[in-house]
């Protein structure tokens, strides 16, 4: 049974401050609002003192709608649900009409009358709201993690620390990923294969962490909390659930990039194989006197070349001892760490040589020939050199259009994941539970690698609490007409069978970011967004309308 | 599913000009799903009407109304029986079979279209369908890949396609429309089955529905 | 008419626009105060009947304001709601209101100036109809 | 001659006799197909109205140069003078008419009753067609009839040529017709084309006039395809006269089936101002002359599409100017 609506108003002027409201007109105007019961004034609504005392007039008044006159209701709008439910009301009966920074300080003259139609809009609104339901949903808490590189293997290790289960998932045969291409970190006491074997062993001896080598994924159903993964391992197929995925899927890169005009030659190597020779200085058949290195020829954006370029150039200089020649446009050091790389590299006798012009590279007497035009110097400069070192572009890996367009998640113009969207960066993606961290979101060194992995780590964690179902569908209006399923940007909504055997939507509490496109666009009216349900918005165009 | 499309405003003005108090019928099946007349766009026309006639000074009095399936006599009588009473006409945003189901019941009553019917077809994404079916009564998809050019041909084609097809295989008469007979040569060549296509067609039976069209199922 | 008469709602979504509004209000970039402010979870959510109700209740311009486009935390909520603004552009003129009294405005969070000029714009449209 | 007697000719050749006694043509197209090493049709458009003068010049002027006249059937869906009743314009002045029959507007009776009227009246020869779609020309709002394909009017032109209707009826004075289709070189995808015209093929057909091609390899490619899978038919080129780079590129974008090559524009643009036209025309003329000389078909078909007083130049500039029809 619908019980009547006993609104009560607590207006703030936020420390007698609010000087172009009378606030003793619009006490007396509103006591006359509909359903009003009680109007009274605060100075400091929401300290202690206001609290307190609006809410022994809630009780005493049997007050079961509330509006606040007050401030933005982001600011303290939480300090009022609280208090709210300490008054034995639902959060949700409450509704704050903005006279601060929307009316009184908006404007110079006297605002008393925009004051009251913004409480009566709010008034309006508060007696159509609904008592929330705050719903457990079951939530899975294992979670898969795609890629078994450095950045993969580092997620699964925090989760399990925090007791969770997770299932590392690798395409290759064996975990590893791209760490143990690097031929070491200047200045760091550990190689990068030390690092990988001291973290692969970790997760061998883990209990929590279940891994899956030569493993593809070949469809993901379901939403945050629930989702149902199909695997191939070989001709063996499975389907598991997981409460959430994180993607730690990589990078690849292009050796000699097409846009370079190169072609791989015994002199003319990628980093990779400057790291093997750097491996195994022995094999080579004598020390190679120059080195030279181009860079920034076909992408500007990555900086992991020029991470690679620095540490490598560096390890040439101390294991082979050649000249070293970096010929490159830009030099980008913003990561951490590579400002004193750099400068390291200078003070080692490592040359920079800075164009414009894409340097040209010829071969002569068995050796690479690179000329190019030094904007510093204003020179132009010819180096023959034993080993050119070229460029690689940093690219998605393979795998990644179709891994997009099975999850229903975009990627950038490149092709990472996780484009520049703001309220989704860094690691969080459309679909709630869908984590990217590391190389798969464009270039990534160690450093970034760790701080996304903590992210996304922290971002489950706030998944797991319960959430209020706010956007529901009325399976008796729905007519399964899809169009919420197709415009879902989180993919939150899906077809369910109900009770009398027919198929309607069902919105998933968790998965749901509650955006309301779904509640805007149904043809059949079908869908309710409590706090912004039509009838809720329309009540509050009526108030506006009232005082015409 | 039958696909509609509102009608402009001001063919539905002059259709209800004279007529006071109006009752807008949506339909909870087919309109709705293509977003022409459901219970939402009754609102968004109601709203509309309203706007247009308190500008005219000459407000209009409208009662809304969804019926679950307009095609259907019981679900009319049932949903509409008490609001047809205190209107003066009724504007149906089914397709032309609600339209004509709620003027047999309604029979002293008006009953004007409010959406254009323009044919059965398929939801390309979220706000577009595309046409599949002409009912024909004489089908022969089994014989076209799965593809009917009866309507998916601009010209209704049945042996193939017309000289007109645009580069990349587009239609004559829209560069952005398939043209269906590539569609159909795709289809039947990644089936191995192109023989299909090389068959010669006899000019269709146009007659094979003798209108008006009716069916009754043999065990009724 | 006077200003009161003349009034204009603005939908604003709670990630960009109301937060724009909170802005102004701080910076004291005074505005008219004929506009009516209707916190929105997302552009997306405003729908046609909400804006069509709007005129029918006698308000006489209506912003829908939301993120910058590519920034909506929906992806596609602020390009829904562009295209059902200029869907209901359309509605409105066959019934002899003119364009221009509903608007998409796309902001970002620290568009405070932008903001004031778009309600300015409006609000002397309105009075100039 | 009075179609009421028809029925007394049960034998075809002396009725086809009958029917030319007085024409000026010496040969009739069919045989011209048989016997010329080389045949050449124009296309005659007719006019918006029923002042006929200026078709009748056209005509005039064109039947003693060519081997025969296609006149167009609503081109374009443009509602025009009819078709047969420029055939019939064109058999008064004594010149070999090719009655071109298009689905669009007619349903299969009236295409029947038009091809009986047509025979009556001794035009001989119909090339059939589909038609463009209502939605190119001035009449959008038609409803469009295609109750036929170009393959089964194929089809029914041979059904009433062995003296039955398309319902098995016996006809009262057949029908003996010269039957010619179309086909679209340079279609992109060619392959469904090819199966269209293989069923055109199959269907039986004398000849085939293309659309317009301008590249001549692209032509050589259809052809290769077409001998193959019939070496018998006789295949015209289509030639459509380019009065202008404007007109050539609006071409390229805007009509189907259609592609000019770049070097042709950039020839049609370096014309001197006022010269496009003539440009336009040699360049019919070279297109033609090379089709000849390396035997790529049988023929031309030239399409002077408004400008038929031309088509005399483009013959002259082809090297066929003087040749016996």
């Amino acid at each position: 049974m619908e019980v009547r609506a006993r609104l009560g108003i607590f207006l703030c002027d936020c420390g007698k401050s609010l000087n172009n409201i009378d606030f003793s007109k619009v006490k007396e105007r509103a006591e006359k609002f509909q359903d009003v019961v009680y109007v009274g004034l605060s100075s400091c609504l929401c300290l202690k003192e206001g609290l307190e005392e609006m809410l022994s007039v809630v009780r005493q008044e049997r007050i079961n709608r509330v509006v606040i006159a007050a401030c933005s209701p982001e600011l303290k709008e939480n300090v009022f649900r609280k208090a709210l439910e300490e008054a034995g009301l639902n959060y949700n009966c409450l509704s704050i009409a903005n006279i601060r920074e929307q009316c009184s300080w908006a404007h110079e003259a006297d605002v008393t009358d925009k004051a009251l139609e913004l409480i009566r809009m709010a008034a309006n609104k508060a007696r159509l709201l609904q008592p929330v339901e705050r719903k457990d949903t079951p939530v899975n808490t294992e979670v898969l993690v795609v890629g078994g590189g450095f950045s993969g293997m580092k997620s699964a290790l925090e989760l399990s620390e925090l007791g969770l289960r997770v299932t590392l998932m690798e395409r290759e045969p064996v975990l590893g990923g791209k760490l143990g291409e690097f031929e070491g970190f200047y200045g760091f006491e550990t190689t990068p294969k030390e690092i990988l074997s001291s973290v692969r062993e970790a997760i061998e001896g883990n209990k929590n962490i279940g891994v899956l080598t030569s493993a593809e994924i070949i469809r993901v159903e379901g939403e945050a909390g629930n989702f149902t993964v199909s695997i191939r391992r070989g001709e063996e197929k499975v389907s598991r659930s997981f409460g959430a995925i994180i993607f730690a899927t990589g990078y690849t890169t292009e050796i000699l990039p097409q846009d370079f005009e190169l072609k791989p030659d015994v002199n003319i190597i990628s980093q990779r194989k400057l790291v093997e020779m750097l491996e195994a200085p022995a094999g080579l058949e004598q020390r190679p006197g120059t080195i030279g290195f181009v860079l920034d020829v076909s992408d500007e954006n990555s900086r992991l070349p020029f991470l690679s370029t620095l540490n490598n150039a560096l390890a040439v200089k101390e294991k082979l001892g050649s000249e070293v020649y970096v010929f490159c446009k830009n030099l980008k050091v913003d990561s951490e760490g590579m400002e004193r790389l750099y400068r390291e590299a200078r003070e080692r006798g490592v040359v920079f040589l800075k164009f414009e012009e894409k340097p040209r590279i010829s071969k002569e007497d068995g050796r690479v020939k690179v000329e190019a035009r030094d904007v510093l110097r204003g020179e132009e400069v010819v180096l023959l050199c034993d080993f050119l070192v070229a460029e690689e572009k940093v690219l998605p890996p393979e795998g990644t259009q179709t891994l997009s367009s099975m999850l229903n998640i975009g990627t950038d113009s490149r092709g990472f994941y996780q484009d520049e969207n703001v309220y989704l960066y860094p690691v969080a993606s459309e679909r709630r539970g869908v984590f990217f961290v590391g190389g798969c979101r464009g270039d990534s060194d160690l450093a970034r690698a760790s701080t996304d992995i903590s992210s996304a780590v922290t971002s489950f964690i706030r998944l797991l609490s319960p959430r209020d179902v706010m956007v529901e569908v009325k399976p008796q209006k729905c007519r399964a007409c899809l169009t919420c399923i197709r415009v879902c940007p989180h993919s939150a909504v899906k077809l369910v069978r109900v009770e009398t055997g027919e198929e309607v939507a069902k919105i998933s509490g968790v998965a749901c970011d509650r955006c309301g496109i779904c509640t805007a666009i149904c043809p059949a009216k079908a869908i309710r967004f409590e706090g912004y349900a039509d009838e809720q918005i329309l009540a509050e165009i009526e108030a506006i309308g009232e005082s015409l | 599913m039958i696909i509609a499309e509102r009608k402009p405003l001001e063919e539905i003005k002059n259709m209800l000009a004279g007529y006071k108090k109006i009752l807008v019928v949506g339909c909870g099946t087919c309109t709705t799903i293509c977003w022409a007349g459901g219970e939402k766009e009754v609102g968004v026309l109601s709203s509309q009407l309203k706007l247009a006639s308190s500008g005219e000074g000459n407000e209009l009095s409208i009662v809304e109304a969804t019926v679950e399936r307009q095609c259907e006599k019981e679900m009319v009588i049932e949903e509409l029986r008490d609001k047809v009473e205190e209107v003066e006409a009724i504007l149906s945003m089914g397709c032309g079979v609600g339209a004509q189901t709620i003027a047999e019941i309604f029979e002293e009553k008006p009953v004007f279209p409010a959406v254009n019917t323009t044919f059965m077809g398929m939801p390309e994404k979220e706000g577009a369908w595309v046409e599949m079916c002409g009912a024909c009564g004489d089908c022969f998809l089994d014989r076209m890949g799965g593809i009917c050019p009866v309507v998916r041909c601009a010209k209704g084609l049945l042996n193939g396609p017309c000289g007109g097809t645009r580069k990349g295989g587009k239609c004559e008469i829209d560069p952005e429309k398939e043209c269906a007979w590539v569609l159909i040569y795709q289809r039947l060549e990644k089936q191995d089955r192109l023989d299909l296509m090389r068959k010669y067609y006899e000019p269709k039976n146009y007659g094979a529905v003798q209108r008006p069209g009716r069916v009754e199922a043999a065990t009724a | 008419m006077s200003r009161e008469d003349n009034k204009i709602v603005a939908f604003c979504c709670q990630h960009s626009a109301y937060q724009v509004a909170n802005k102004a209000g701080r910076m004291r970039l005074h505005y008219p105060d004929n506009v009516r402010i209707i916190r929105v979870p997302c552009a997306g959510r405003v729908d046609v009947q909400h804006i069509l109700k709007a005129f029918e209740k006698g308000v006489v311009g209506v912003l829908v304001m939301g993120c910058q486009e590519g920034a909506c935390q929906h992806l596609t909520g602020n390009t829904r709601a562009k295209k059902r603004v200029k869907y209901t552009e359309d509605l409105l003129k066959e019934v002899g209101i003119d364009g221009g009294r509903v608007k998409m405005v796309n902001l970002a969070p620290d568009m405070a100036q932008r903001f004031v000029g778009e309600i300015k714009e409006m609000a002397e449209k309105i009075e100039g109809r | 001659m009075n179609p009421k007697t028809m029925g007394q000719y049960k034998d075809r050749e002396g009725l086809r006799q009958q029917q030319h006694r007085g024409c000026k043509m010496a040969i009739h197209f069919r045989e011209a197909l048989k016997t010329k090493d080389f045949i050449v049709t124009a296309e005659a458009g007719p006019v918006k109205g029923a002042n006929t003068e200026k078709m009748q010049e056209h005509i005039e002027l064109l039947k003693d140069r060519v081997d025969a006249l296609n006149v167009t059937d609503n081109q374009s869906s443009v509602m025009r003078y009819p078709s047969l009743g420029t055939c019939l314009l064109v058999k008064e002045h004594g010149g070999e008419p090719i009655f071109q029959v298009t689905c669009r507007d007619r349903n299969r009776l009236a295409i029947q009753a038009d091809l009986l009227f047509a025979y009556s009246r001794g035009i001989n020869n119909v090339l059939c067609l589909t038609g463009d779609s209502i939605d190119v020309g001035d009449h959008r709002e038609a409803k469009p009839v295609f109750d036929l394909d170009s393959v089964q009017l194929i089809h029914l032109v041979h059904t009433l040529n062995s003296g039955k209707d398309m319902a098995g009826n016996e006809l009262d004075g057949g029908v003996d017709f010269c039957i010619g289709a179309s086909a679209t070189p340079s279609a992109d995808p060619l392959e469904p084309q090819l199966v269209k015209f293989q069923k055109k093929l199959d269907a039986g057909v004398d000849f085939i006039q293309t659309q317009a091609i301008y590249d001549l390899e692209e032509l050589k490619r259809f052809m290769e395809h077409a001998r193959k899978m019939d070496g018998r038919v006789k295949i015209l080129a289509g030639i459509v006269l380019l009065v202008g780079a404007k007109m050539a590129a609006f071409m390229n974008e805007k009509v189907p089936g259609i592609f000019v090559p770049q070097h042709l524009i950039d020839e049609l643009a370096q014309a001197p101002k006022g010269k496009g036209l003539s440009k336009g025309i040699e360049i019919a003329g070279r297109l033609i002359r090379q089709i000849r000389e390396e035997k790529i078909c049988d023929g031309v078909h030239i399409m002077a599409i408004g400008r038929e007083e031309r088509v005399p130049e483009i013959l002259e500039a082809a090297g066929l100017e003087g040749r016996e029809t």
